[in-house]
């Protein structure tokens, strides 16, 4: 599974993306949200305040108990601000 | 159409490119926006702005500008429509987005511009650094732009 | 500023003279009306349109186009605004009107931008000869255009 | 008191403006149609339908119940079409 990090995200971790095999318990969204946060306090700590964390699935925005596969690019990033 | 890049756009050439050789076009709105050199902080009044830097989602930036841009043509009849949007590094005054639509009616043209600037706002994946001299901000989304948004929704 | 003026108007330009050095301008709305090759009769389909001629009232254009301007500027918080309206012999396709809008605030701009033109059309005292196969009609006023007006109107 | 005249009431009348001179009897704008009428049947023609003409004295728009005086400049027109 390919996880991208945008803007604050980014920088929290560390990094703007990387290659990930969750557990085979990591089913949806939320759970693989909840299994990042075991990673590390730094994960832990990006991701604390969920109301700020904007998922996309393969280019679309999905809410928490939007499925995930091991083949899937998973962005996470903050609202956003252009225009 | 939809274009995301670094440089610079001509609003006149753009313009001219959509109204070039039509006659059956009455009316063509459109919405620049700018990097301000103001960012206000209710906590601590004003603060200068050095640059702006501004981060997308290459792929699916232009997928869901396309989708936005769609979603307008749907909903009024367009005759034409742009949306220009820059990334990178931007100083105060410089242009950001131009968001364009022709129409032969008038109003089509003004509120699907509003439409489209509203939408790109809270939809299209896009964040702005702020630069500042206490250091570099990444900007938080406001209440007001999902309320523009919002007002589009169809119930 | 409000110019009424045979010659054409270059949008980018314009718009230029709005933006250019100024680092407050969060946004600028724009609406470019143009001349359409198409007249819509409910009783006899569409007839094609060969010119438009526009004619105005010297002095009073200028001094109704002013206020409308100021009232704007009364309602919106903008940094500045720009009414281009021709008057003569134009040809389908041709720019009528411009009218821009610059605001430290989106919605300012778009908001006061659709004002003016909404105001404009139902004050401004201009009036439209068409020229069509079958002869020269004056345009008559359009309930749409008096009701797009009405909603800016304060009880 | 000038009289201004433009576009379709231009034409039915046949001139763009004119100096005339009401009776003493004609005091708003009301009365100066209404006097305008007598003139000839073009002028009654071209006012007939008064919800289709519009008045502006000195500049300004005007109701039926405007006073007019000799030295005013009166403007009658269609409702306005420009934009």
């Amino acid at each position: 599974m390919k996880l991208l990090y945008f803007a604050w995200l980014r920088g929290k971790l560390g990094k703007a993306s990387e290659e990930l095999s969750p557990p085979p318990g990591v089913a949806t969204v939320g759970q693989l949200l909840d299994w990042l946060e075991t990673l590390s306090p730094a994960y832990k700590a990006a991701l604390a305040d969920r109301r700020v964390v904007k998922v996309a699935v393969n280019l679309e925005y999905v809410g928490a108990e939007h499925p995930v596969a091991p083949g899937d690019e998973v962005a996470l990033f903050p609202p956003v601000t252009g225009g | 159409m939809i274009r995301v890049q670094e440089a610079d756009f001509d609003i006149g050439a753009e313009l001219a490119q959509l109204t070039d050789g039509r006659r059956d076009i009455g009316g063509v709105a459109c919405f620049v926006g700018l990097v301000r050199d103001m960012l206000r902080k209710p906590e601590a009044g004003e603060e200068s702005i050095t640059a702006m830097t501004l981060e997308h989602y290459p792929g699916m930036t232009e997928k869901r500008l396309a989708e936005i841009e769609a979603e307008a043509r749907a909903r009024w009849p367009l005759e034409g429509s742009l949306i220009i949007h820059r990334v990178g590094r931007l100083l105060p005054g410089e242009r950001i987005v131009l968001v364009a639509t022709a129409s032969s009616h008038r109003q089509a043209a003004l509120e699907s511009c509003q439409f489209l600037i509203d939408w790109l706002k809270t939809q299209a994946p896009f964040w702005k650094l702020e630069e500042t001299s206490s250091g570099a901000h990444w900007v938080a989304a406001r209440a007001s732009d999902d309320q523009a948004a919002e007002r589009w929704r169809r119930s």
